[in-house]
């Protein structure tokens, strides 16, 4: 099953930006699995967040015989080089779930939206607070361009309802344990807030946490971002108002069929696939499971 | 005499006073500074660094220092919570091993003890410096974690593990109780027992040490292994106040506790310093955060203001220690 | 009765004993005699367990024994006071003699109280006035020291090892010392005494056993030796002492202390030196002599540069009025000091020798600015022949040298500066005899050639060999001057003697 | 004589077996490794840590550390990056100053140089322990890369900044040029210059350095100067190979320098290593990671591999230098 052509199998790598975040493992993983389902030779490389790593890496996998790249960029114009790179190389590349700044680099991007996203959650907000209340946002990462993605898509709602207050921005990194100590302090000064959108679902995780150890979770609504599993539990359960469900396994396994369908002679490819994100609340949450939809 | 007698235990008065300064300026900045609810949210945030940086005091006292405990702290929160929630199978032989919540927290803590002891050994044995070696056990322990997890969370551990984090005794959060009983175990070590005094001695003249007859690497090796245990005390405080053991939890850990122990004016080259410098130390750390989030600071002057802070912190301390 | 048979012991290439035979008689004082180097404390180090990995045999009291640390020899009765000072600096002085052997409560803590006083009675003992609290690092060489001997005393030994016990305290406490040894041989201890001083030897040990290079040359009775003699057999050929004499001092001072006065770092009242004035002449010897702490090594680094914040009063070189900021200033107008300690602060122990030498003139040994090493190589041969520095090359580390030798270092590191004014403080400290001659050779050859020379001593009979002129300082204070020929031992101790003191006594 | 004299500036042998036999084993684990193309593909990887250490060895000789040279280098590339895309523009006078390529690289230099400048004084001023007042630094650089950069990318720098990171010169690529100068540049300053001396001197006993009439500050502070200006020179490559100032870039880098320069033998305590040794410490890391993606060895298996190769690599060096 090994072969495909004649010759030797054929080598794919799986470029992620980090694997300290379960959202990539899940991504790379289930990128490097549908490769290797397909007969390929996979190998997952971790950019831990860092471009100049990415160019490593590039480098370390063209010179080692990968044939293709599977590709979550770091940073949408810190690695247009090295898609070029790649491309130069004559080694496609499929970006999955962020966006590289360049037109004819990548083979094919399939992206997660994540402005358009967040301009959902920010309807729903606004629609279930009744356009009123006090709320604090947490930002991830804030060299991540993600972060502002979201933030953006958000404010473009909410900052048109003057009734919506945000009583205080901070970063916690993504991370669920500063989500936690950063939430924990913010209540100390607003003790009243009514709401807090989170950047992704550890951090929104995090604060429901500090809500509910402070005694406040049920009065406080918590959003989040992702559809990691702990949330789509959580919002099952009341826990959390939502969360936006990205698909990383739609577009990993699209990209790794695209791969597999360019080594077969395919080359007409859409530059850019949106992959839609989705609303999760209450009502629907029982139609998802971790980062997608049930079968 | 007196005071003398205690001089190299006591508090450093002039950390005390950066952190009175600190906090005068912010409660006058801000009503809900200083609160009671306030006080408790800030130890209970400072406990985990307390606990490591306690164990980092202990290791740099020795002129020594560990840079691994951000990654052994989610090791072993990983270790107790995968436990707790699986427990071990062993597919070949059918085997399945039930943890009840004592055994998995006691894994934990004994997983830290082992890693530690293992630092110490490469440590004494081999003579490698302590930074490489710890370094390279950041490393280890984090590629450890992640295989261990494979890379996910291990969430939902029940009500009973959570007390650990979250709980209150007495009217005071669990996880402070915790820092306090571990602060106090390591101020009577530090000063009532001869392992104490062996802790100071070595890294105040390593070679008079040995020629009274004091087994050095012995001390290094429990120090290191202290340092593991308590790195561990810290990830169960993580993991039960998330209700979730984090993979990439810790990271840079090493940093903060560091900072605790220089700020409380424990000497990187050893021989001098305190428990109680560290926790005021850890404390003025605990405030800065806490204090730069009540004034809403926006997250990128934030970093430039804690820099300078710290600095200034040590200048006054420095500026006010006479001695030396 | 402590025997050892035939020890040899290598440190990496080097054969530092070999086939070394030594008995320590109890009840007499066992002097160790030796160059610098010659193994003395080598062998003293196997004795008491610090080296466990020799060759031969060690009897003590006929039974065969093997120590695999110090805690195990100080268990069979053996105590030893090391050469090098061995105590934690910011521990206190309880805590240090009880390192390792701490007294504990029957929980299992520290029993300070015992402890505090134990050490307390260690000290009266002593007659040193401090309190047992006290900081290691708050006390001087000479009450650390003391400390030392304190550590060594505090169990009940029946061999006890002092390795050069008296090289850092000066006479008052030597005297406590001796009949502190005294008592001990009383008691029927056996004692190793090492010593380069002479004198003391004969004041007070029995027999005497003499190393060179490694091997045991000779043992005998100290009764009925002579001075001659013994050095004869620790050197191998005669050495004649040298006395510095004839000199007319000059009209004009090359340089003047006027009116120095030194506040203390940490309170401003307390005075470290008050109205200090002296004259120094070119190609004159000026010997300072005074007790420990009389402020003799404060008013050289004040010379120096070293407390620019805390000083006051006028400095004249060659009528010059010079003002130093730093170390950096002193050099450059010409001033050089060879420091107290010279492995503190004379030497940096992992370079060569000849980077030490060259430190202090980088700059006049570039060329197209880089280090030229034909030009470093010829300074460093250049001294390392003009002092008959004793060294396999000279890219032999430092830390590698016997003590006079580095010494020598230090001593070639500031002529190579051509000072005008060479400032010593405590030249020959823990040198041994032949050394010591050679230094002073040196000092006085260097007064001839036109330098104003100052020599920091605490030994009356150094001061006395080679100054043209003797001041004694006391608490700060000058309180005597002496020109050469006026001075006796007697007259300059009296001056020493601090006020206080005196009207006690 | 002869090899001895030069002792303290030798590379050490030690650390070059442990390469040779990692190379070794490399080449016969994978064919790829021993390839022209490879080669050359670790030695651009290398040359940002390369820059780094150089530095780092510099300070650590001195018995220094200093933790902030990620963070500098972070800012000092988008400094490069802004001045050349964006100029500076001062609103209130109407005032718009445009930068050449040379001028912003220059501006980014000095920076690092200034900042480099700022912890040495603050570490001979006011005696803060280099620890503390480079770890200061660290967060305050990054605040102020987030500030200057509001937290987004600079990128699309042009081409001709581009040649800095991606350039080929003479048949080898330009970064790999621009560390050789630096290496070069620090091996003659540490053995043919009076400044080398200096710092030797300096980390080998500072009170004796002070003795001989060197200026210990003014050396302290050039040497921190030196650091930053070669960590600004590493963002220069950095921003210029990725097209991209990144406000996260050279996160923790300061680890992967001091671990070359510990790994190469130099000591932390000062006073003894060398250059070369730290190339040969940084070249071990690269091979290092080079090696583990070319034998396709799982992400989370690799830190644990990497960490027990770092330790391995160590002890192999302790073992074999019997001096000391
Ligand atoms: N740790 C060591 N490693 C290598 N050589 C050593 C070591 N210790 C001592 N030596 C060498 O062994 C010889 C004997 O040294 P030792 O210290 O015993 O001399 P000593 O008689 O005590 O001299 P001094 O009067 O200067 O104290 C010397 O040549 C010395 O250089
Ligand atoms: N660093 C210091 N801090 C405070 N006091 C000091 C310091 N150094 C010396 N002193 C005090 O200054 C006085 C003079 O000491 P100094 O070392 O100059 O004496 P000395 O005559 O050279 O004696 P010694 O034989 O010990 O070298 C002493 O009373 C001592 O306590
Ligand atoms: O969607 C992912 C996750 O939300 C992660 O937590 C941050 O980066 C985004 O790209
Ligand atoms: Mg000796
Ligand atoms: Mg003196």
């Amino acid at each position: 099953k090994r072969h495909i052509d004649a010759g030797q199998p054929k080598k794919i790598a799986v470029v992620v930006s980090t694997l300290n975040n379960p959202w990539f493992v899940f991504l790379a993983q289930t990128a490097a699995a549908k490769a290797q389902s397909l007969g390929y030779e996979t190998k997952i490389f971790d950019s831990q967040n860092n471009t100049a790593l990415e160019t490593d890496n590039f480098e370390n996998a063209i010179a080692s015989g990968y044939k293709a790249i599977l590709f979550n960029p770091t940073d949408a114009n810190g690695s247009v080089v090295n898609v070029n790179k790649a491309k130069a190389a004559g080694v496609p590349v499929f970006c999955m779930d962020r966006e590289v700044n360049t037109v004819n680099g990548a083979t094919s991007q399939i992206l997660s939206d994540s402005y358009s996203g967040c301009v959902d959650l920010g309807k729903y907000f606004v629609q279930t607070m009744h356009k009123k209340g006090k709320y604090v946002e947490l930002l991830g990462l804030v060299a991540d361009n993600n972060t502002w993605n979201r933030s953006k898509g958000f404010h473009s709602v909410v900052d048109n309802y003057p009734g919506l207050k945000m009583v205080a921005q901070q970063s916690a990194d993504f991370d669920r344990n500063k989500a936690m100590d950063v939430l924990e302090s913010i209540l100390q000064a607003h003790p009243d807030i009514d709401a807090v959108f989170c950047g992704n679902d550890a951090m929104a995780m995090g604060a429901y946490q500090a809500l509910a150890a402070a005694g406040k979770a049920d009065k406080v609504k918590v959003l989040g971002f992702d559809g990691a599993e702990d949330a789509v539990q959580s919002i099952k359960d009341g826990k959390l108002l939502a969360t936006e469900m990205q698909f990383p396994k739609v577009m990993a396994q699209t990209a790794a069929t695209y791969a597999d369908q360019y080594f077969k002679g395919k080359r007409d490819f859409p530059k850019k696939i949106p992959v839609g994100v989705e609303l999760v609340t209450r009502n629907d949450a029982n139609d998802y499971i971790a980062y997608g939809k049930k079968d | 005499m007196g005071l003398n007698q205690y001089r190299p235990y006591l508090i450093k008065f002039q950390s005390l006073i950066a952190l009175i300064i600190l906090c005068i300026a912010l409660s006058f900045l801000s009503d809900k500074f200083l609160t009671i609810d306030n006080g408790w949210n800030v130890m209970r945030q400072i406990s985990v660094n307390i606990c490591i940086a306690v164990g980092m005091t202990l290791v740099v006292l020795t002129s020594g220092i560990d840079l691994s405990v951000g990654s052994v702290l989610a090791l072993c929160g990983a270790i107790t919570a995968g436990l707790l929630k699986n427990g071990i199978e062993i597919p070949s032989s059918n085997l399945f091993i039930g943890f009840t919540l004592l055994g998995a927290i006691v894994a934990g803590i004994l997983s830290g003890g082992l890693i530690g002891c293992f630092n110490g050994w490469t440590i004494t044995r081999f003579k490698v410096p302590p930074f490489v070696a710890t370094l390279a056990m950041l490393t280890i322990a984090r590629g450890l974690t992640f295989l261990w997890t494979k890379g996910f969370p291990i969430s939902v551990l029940g009500d009973n593990f959570a007390y650990i984090g979250t709980g209150w005794f007495l009217g005071i959060p669990v996880p402070v109780w915790i820092s306090a009983i571990v602060i106090i175990a390591a101020v009577v070590i530090t000063g009532k027992t001869p392992l104490g005094r062996y802790i100071y001695a070595i890294g105040g003249n390593e070679n008079a040490a040995k020629l009274s007859g004091i087994n050095i690497n012995k001390v290094k090796i429990i120090v290191y292994s202290f340092a593991g245990a308590l790195a561990a005390i810290g990830g169960l405080i993580v993991t039960s106040r998330l209700d979730s053991a984090q993979p990439n939890a810790g990271n840079s850990y090493e940093l903060d506790a560091i900072a605790a122990v220089v700020i409380g004016g424990t000497s990187l080259s050893g021989g001098r310093g305190s428990i109680w410098g560290t926790v005021l130390g850890a404390i003025i750390i605990g405030v800065l955060n806490n204090g730069l989030v009540l004034l809403n600071v926006s997250p990128f002057w934030q970093q430039v203001v804690k820099g300078f802070v710290i600095l200034l912190a040590v200048i006054i301390d420095k500026a006010n220690s006479k001695a030396e | 009765m402590l025997v050892a048979e035939n020890i040899t012991k290598r440190f990496s290439g080097v054969t530092a004993l070999e086939n070394v035979n030594l008995e320590l008689h109890p009840g007499k004082v066992n002097a160790l005699l030796g160059e610098n180097g010659a193994g003395k404390s080598t062998l003293m180090k196997i004795l008491s367990g610090v080296y466990p990995d020799y060759e031969g045999r060690i009897l003590l009291n006929g039974e065969h024994v093997m120590f695999a640390n110090p805690r195990e020899a100080q268990h069979a009765g053996i105590a030893i006071i090391h050469q090098e000072l061995n105590l934690v600096p910011h521990l206190s002085i309880t805590e240090n003699i009880f390192l390792g052997r701490e007294l504990t409560t029957n929980w299992g803590t520290l029993n300070r109280k015992a402890m505090r006083q134990r050490t307390q009675e260690l000290l009266d003992r002593l007659k040193l006035r401090v309190s047992p609290d006290t900081l290691i690092a708050d006390l001087k060489v000479g009450q650390q020291q003391v400390v030392e001997i304190a550590k060594a005393l505090l169990t009940d030994c029946a061999v006890i090892i002092m390795d050069e016990p008296t090289s850092a305290i000066t006479e008052s406490e030597v005297a406590v010392l001796f009949n502190i040894i005294e008592a001990l041989r009383k008691e029927n201890k056996a004692i190793a005494y090492i010593s380069h001083k002479l004198d003391e030897l004969f004041k007070i040990a029995d027999r005497y056993i003499v190393l060179r290079d490694g091997r045991t040359i000779e043992s005998g009775d100290m009764q009925g030796i002579t001075n001659d003699q013994l050095i004869h057999k620790m050197v191998g050929r005669e050495i004649k002492i040298i006395k510095k004499e004839g000199y007319q001092s000059g009209a004009t001072p090359l340089l003047s202390a006027r009116n120095i006065n030194l506040k203390h770092p940490e309170n401003a009242q307390r005075m470290l030196l008050s109205n200090i004035s002296f004259n120094l002449y070119k190609g004159e010897i000026l010997g300072i002599f005074g007790l420990m702490g009389a402020g003799r090594t404060e008013l050289m680094e004040t010379i120096f540069g070293l407390h620019q914040k805390t000083v006051s009063g006028q400095l004249l070189l060659n009528n010059q009025l010079i003002r130093f900021k730093s170390p950096e200033d002193a050099m450059k107008a010409g001033i050089a000091l060879v420091p107290e300690d010279r492995k503190k602060d004379g030497l940096v122990l992992g370079l060569d020798v000849k980077t030490n030498i060259c430190l202090t003139t980088l700059n006049d040994l570039q060329t197209g600015g880089l280090l030229n090493d034909r030009k470093e190589q010829a300074l460093a041969q250049k001294y390392i022949e003009a002092l008959k520095i004793k060294t396999s090359s000279s890219a032999q580390a430092a830390k590698n040298l016997s003590g006079g030798n580095q010494q020598k270092i230090v001593l070639a590191k500031c002529l190579a500066i051509s000072p005008k004014v060479l400032m010593l403080d405590e030249p020959t400290r823990g040198i041994d005899i032949n050394a010591k001659n050679e230094i002073y050779k040196l000092i006085i050859d260097l007064a001839a050639s036109g330098l104003g020379i100052i020599v920091v001593s605490s030994e009356l009979p150094e001061i006395l060999a080679i100054s043209d002129r003797v001041l004694v300082m006391a608490e700060g204070q000058i309180t005597a001057e002496f020109i050469a020929d006026e001075a006796s031992e007697d007259k300059i101790l009296k001056a020493a003697i601090p006020t206080h003191l005196k009207v006690a006594s």
